[in-house]
């Protein structure tokens, strides 16, 4: 392999991790805060991506207009699907949420299914993402390039968010201590509420760039990105946002380069992730950047 | 170097440290065979703790619990429940939805022979094993008097049967040392006297030797013979209860210091 | 004295959890720029009083009045706004973030700035040593200035009412005196404090008023020094006959 | 169980014994093809309930284990000669490609599915079960996605998305009815023995079970792997019985109508999942209407094809919420219960 191929490939690898970035932060806020899988983030991705299509194909908006109310959309739903299932679960036994958490998932995929129509629709791609820039005699698509500007940019906002700001500080101590954070004040309810709107809304954007680097959308699409983006998370350390980061760029290169070296294994390269998954739970469970948990006797 | 070779326990140089805080600060203690002591000090003394240390919960930091000569420190709970230690936790911790009697019968699980295979086809030596350790849960159960509330769900029990019951079920553990942890508290005065007794009695007739941490000095002072006084991690007195009584540092870390 | 009205007033509380009934029928009274302590063994209560004044628990029956205002059934941060602040047992500090964020997250409600800068550098004259470590994350604090800590974060909500549930928890002897006294200093700067004491001692030194707590019950009350004295309190504690 | 109940879960199975056998005597193809199907769902069920209600560790896995257990039995059971028809394109490895199983040792065929399954469980249930927390779901979850993509990508074994055809279909009435009580019998035994409380005390305070003496790792991974046994099995019936197996037969979707199936018996209530399992076979018939298409008069209502999933995924969710407990929560329907049901009927003097 020359060079230039390895360098479009690691873009390739970028632009793909950035995206399980994105949707790997819903996952391990959530997870932070409620100890739930919410199987149902990868839905919301999903719904980002038809949110757009329509508002794109259907009213005609301007490519960064659609993008921009398919987040706030998704922020939305995300909202919705905690405060009607979720919350009144909250004190229940784990399991039970998580049993929700997937009937919620399946329902918004099967919904999508009758409503959205189960054939695939061809996303239309802007310009942007289809140029082809040469950079150092690599030609690189608009995708592999921007995708991981983007995503950056938004994960630079978030990182803010939950470091710099009040909200976020609230919600970092929510998942450290929910009561004590009342203590403080703080609207726990609220801050829950908006952790929900800020993990959806990344996983709107996400959805949204995902369906330009692959533009054919389907109600199922947010099946396998969703588990691999939770396997990400756990590979970071579920619960820590920048750990989510590392794990989402891990999983994009590796599936990327695994199928750029071994052309032969690319029908199995999500069956690799599943072992990247049993390999951290058996070696470093707590992933790169997670904490020991212990529970109090 | 053991100081005491004929010690059932012997704890040597505890210490736990959680994330720069110091829990538990070189602890030394020996329980003799028979012995029935008290483990008592002020709120966040570390008493806990040093449970969750013998009982495998926490790994120490530093130093060793010696059990009838044998290290325990990187064994896991349920090891070290079946060298023959049990205990009771400071917010009960009994399994809700079981019934009373399903309760005790799960300590026997560790020492069946016949397990799953055998279950399932319900071979007639499965049936006879099953039977017998009914007939000894119930026995146990009305050694400790709960005999007639067996099929209740243990959710549904007083508060004083709840301590009782998880007392019974850590016996059904057939332990030699009973770790008891602050088995009277939330019980009214009345409630507290026949617990007493009821240790006394159960240390009879299980030949227990039992260490309890526990807050009610009446408790403590009524039926221990030997008591450890712990402050800050550290092992402040030890003695006989008149003796801790009247220990002037005891005093001060009960009453505390002039402000 | 009896003639003003109560900051604080708790009528007939009773709690139960789940089976237990923890609290049974609670009254007291807390006066402006008073100190308060309820001291009592463990398992007496104390915190569970506390837990109820602040709306992590619900009481069965009972009222609990802040001057005119019933607040029993507030949700727990509504109560903060209301003007009641605690420092939890165990100090409850938030260990992954930093000293500052901290004391920030104690002003959640608040929104003057100018008036939070004073009260932070306020907060940092009383606790010298916090200001040391503005940037340190709270867990790799000792635990005298996690205690420290915690009662600035209480502080900074400017609260009408301070509850503080055993501040000399796990304290070396000489910290905690240095806590008494800035728990005194902070209530001579005009802050009402309710405070929860193993440290009978040191807490009824302190004291304008107490109660003594035996199994949910408050059993006896009286002004703060002269129960450093009294028989009741001996035994409620040494359990002695 | 006294006596009575001896006598009377006796003639109970005598009674089911004659109403198998008018049915597969005198039912129509389509009422016993649903009856086939009930049945397999039971044992499925049961076995799910198995790890999920009574040892209450989430697990996602089911159709990943059926499948397994569908796949063995196909490739041991379908002959020689229609091997090389159905691989025309990629032969079949060996050793599969030269055996045959006979008729009679379908039975083996079906224990050797439920041994791979189990041994699957194995896989995902030693690097999980070791670790408090949900890892068990995602994991579970990934591993059944990965047998579908195995399915789909390893041709000379499983003939990729084309899957196996003509399979013989040894399945009907006796052996799914059979095999039914059989596991219900065998689950209700491991249920109710000292295994089984271990289990429901590891589900109930997993710290406090290890105290009492049991290891919670063993324990559990031992009960998932009895979970996945059953799993294989219940493949391996449904594989027969509709003589053929790709990809697309054991989705999530199959996990989803078991999770239904506990939920609604009772998460830990083996004769809930009993119960539901056939309201459910049944249900999900009636429910076919909804997306048929209806005409009322001069109306024609057009049908919406996948709106059974959609009622079925809302009610999940509506249940958890409001009805958590299920018809039997962790209770067992047992003779005693039955008889209260009565007396509370009957006039009391």
């Amino acid at each position: 392999m020359s060079f230039t191929q390895f360098f479009q490939q690691l873009m390739n690898g970028f632009s793909l991790g950035s995206l399980y970035a994105l949707l790997a932060i819903g996952y391990t806020l959530v997870y932070g805060i409620l100890s739930l899988i919410n199987f149902a983030h990868s839905d919301v991705f999903m719904l980002g991506t038809y949110f757009a299509f329509y508002m794109i194909t259907i009213f005609m908006l301007p490519w960064w207009l659609s993008v921009v109310i398919s987040v706030v959309l998704c922020a939305i739903v995300g909202m919705t699907i905690e405060r009607v299932a979720y919350r009144p679960l909250r004190s229940a036994p784990r399991i039970s949420a998580l049993i929700t958490a997937v009937g919620v998932s399946y329902f918004l995929e099967n919904l999508g299914l009758v409503v959205l129509g189960a054939r695939p629709k061809g996303f239309p791609r802007p310009d942007l993402m289809k140029n082809v820039y040469v950079i150092a005699g690599a030609k690189i698509q608009g995708v592999s390039f921007w995708v991981p500007i983007i995503s950056i940019g938004i994960l630079m906002v978030l990182l803010y968010i939950v470091y710099k700001t009040k909200v976020g500080m609230a919600m970092r101590a929510v998942a450290k201590d929910m009561e004590t954070t009342r203590l403080m004040g703080v609207n726990v309810d609220q801050i829950i509420l908006y952790t929900f709107a800020l993990g959806s809304a990344l996983a709107g954007a996400g959805g949204v760039m995902w369906a330009a680097k692959f533009p054919q959308i389907n109600p199922l699409m947010g099946i396998f990105p969703g588990w691999k983006a939770f396997t990400a998370a756990v590979v970071g350390g579920i619960g820590n946002v920048v750990g989510a980061m590392i794990g989402g760029f891990i999983i994009g290169l590796a599936e990327i380069l695994i199928a750029a070296f071994f052309p032969s294994l690319t029908g199995y390269k999500d069956a690799f992730v599943f072992g990247l998954l049993i390999l951290f739970l058996i070696i470093k469970p707590n992933g790169i950047m997670g904490e020991t948990l212990k529970e109090k006797v | 170097m053991n100081k005491n070779a004929d010690a059932i326990l012997s704890l040597d140089g505890l210490t736990m440290v959680f994330g720069g805080l110091i829990a538990v600060n070189d602890f030394n203690f020996q329980l003799q065979s028979g012995d029935l002591a008290g483990l008592i000090g002020p709120n966040g003394a570390g008493k806990t703790t040093i449970f969750n240390m013998i009982t495998g919960q926490y790994i120490p930091t530093k130093g060793k619990v010696v059990f009838v000569s044998q290290e325990l420190n990187h064994l896991p709970p349920h090891a070290i429940t079946s060298l023959g230690i049990a205990r009771t936790f400071q917010n009960i911790r009994l399994f809700g939805n079981l019934s009373v009697l399903d309760n005790v019968l799960v300590s026997f699980h560790k020492e069946l022979k016949k397990t799953f295979f055998s279950a399932m086809w319900e071979t007639p030596g499965y049936i006879q094993q099953e039977k017998g350790m009914r007939e000894e849960g119930r026995q146990l159960l009305e050694a400790v008097g709960l005999l007639e509330m067996e099929k209740e769900e243990a959710k549904n029990l007083p508060y004083g049967q709840q301590r009782r019951l998880e007392i019974a079920r850590a016996l059904a553990t057939h332990p030699r040392l009973l770790l008891l942890d602050e088995p009277a508290a939330g019980m009214n005065p009345h409630e507290t006297m026949d617990l007493m007794s009821f240790i006394q009695r159960i240390r009879k007739e299980f030949q227990l030797t039992i260490l309890l941490i526990e807050h009610d000095m009446k408790v403590v002072m009524g039926i221990c013979e030997r008591v450890a006084v712990m402050d800050f991690g550290i092992k402040i007195a030890e003695g006989t209860p008149n003796e801790i009584r009247n220990n002037p540092k005891v005093v001060e870390a009960y009453l505390g210091v002039e402000g | 004295m009896n003639a003003e009205q109560p900051l604080l007033m708790i009528d007939n509380l009773h709690v139960y959890y789940g089976g237990i009934h923890a609290l049974k029928g609670i009254s007291l009274e807390v006066y402006k720029n008073k100190i308060v302590s309820l001291i009592g063994a463990n398992g007496a209560g104390k915190s569970t009083t506390l837990r109820t004044i602040s709306g992590l628990v619900r009481s069965r029956t009972g009222n609990i009045k802040l001057k005119d205002n019933l607040i029993g059934d507030l949700p727990a941060h509504r109560i903060v706004e209301m003007g009641i602040a605690m420092v939890p047992e165990g100090r409850k500090i938030f260990p992954n973030l930093t000293v500052m964020e901290n004391l920030i997250l104690g002003c959640y409600i608040r929104k003057d700035m100018v008036q939070i800068k004073k009260d932070m550098d306020w907060i940092f004259s009383i606790f010298p040593r916090l200001k040391e470590r503005t940037w340190q994350k709270g867990g790799t604090l000792s635990g005298g200035e996690q205690q420290m800590l915690a009662v600035g974060r209480a502080l900074m909500s400017r609260p009408q009412l301070l509850m503080m549930d055993e501040p000399s928890l796990g304290l070396a002897p000489l910290l905690v005196k240095e806590i008494f006294q800035i728990i005194k200093k902070i209530n001579q700067e005009g802050t009402t404090i309710l405070l929860i004491e193993q440290n009978a001692r040191a807490a009824l030194e302190i004291s304008d008023f107490a109660y003594v707590m035996e199994t949910g019950k408050i059993n006896t009350s009286g002004e703060g020094k002269s129960l450093l004295f009294d028989e009741k309190v001996r035994k409620a504690y040494l359990g002695e006959d | 169980m006294g006596k009575r109940d001896y006598i009377l879960t006796a003639i109970l199975f005598v009674i089911l014994l004659f109403g198998l056998w008018l049915a597969q005597n005198y039912l129509n193809a389509y009422m016993i093809r649903i009856l086939n199907t009930a049945f397999i769902y039971v044992i499925a069920a049961v076995a799910y309930n198995l790890i999920n209600g009574i040892a209450g560790q989430f697990s996602l896995g089911p159709n990943g284990f059926m499948a397994l257990g569908g796949y063995t039995v196909a490739l041991l059971m379908l002959p020689v000669y229609q091997k090389i028809q159905v691989y025309f394109l990629t032969p079949l490895i060996w050793p599969f490609s030269v055996i045959t199983f006979p008729s009679y040792l379908f039975i083996l065929s079906l224990f050797l599915g439920g041994l791979i399954a189990a041994g699957g469980a194995f896989l995902i249930g030693f690097p999980t079960l070791r670790l408090r927390g949900d890892y068990l779901a995602i994991a579970s979850f990934g591993f059944s996605e990965i047998i579908f993509v195995l399915a789909n990508n390893f041709i000379p074994l499983t003939n990729g998305a084309l899957g196996i055809k003509g399979i013989p279909q040894y399945t009907n009435l006796w052996w799914t009815g059979g095999l039914a009580f059989l596991t219900v019998f065998l689950i209700r035994n491991l249920v109710n023995s000292s295994f089984g409380r271990a289990l429901k005390a590891i589900r109930e305070d997993e710290i406090a079970a290890q105290t009492m003496g049991i290891n919670p790792f063993r324990t559990k991974l031992l009960a998932f792997a009895i979970s996945g046994f059953f799993a294989g099995v219940a493949g391996g019936l449904f594989v027969t019985l509709i003589s053929t197996v790709s990809p697309t037969l054991f989705t999530f979707a199959m996990t989803f109508n078991l999770l239904i199936i506990i939920v609604l018996g009772g998460l830990g209530s083996i004769t809930g999942s009993v119960v539901t399992a056939f309201i459910f076979a049944f249900l999900q018939e009636i429910l076919r209407e909804v997306e048929a298409t209806h005409t009322i008069g001069s109306f024609t209502i057009p049908g919406i094809p996948g709106m059974r999933m959609v009622v079925f995924s809302a009610l999940l969710v509506v249940l958890m919420i409001f009805y958590r407990r299920g018809l039997f929560g962790t209770k067992e329907l047992s003779w005693d219960l039955v008889f209260r049901l009565f007396k509370k009927k009957e006039p009391q003097e």
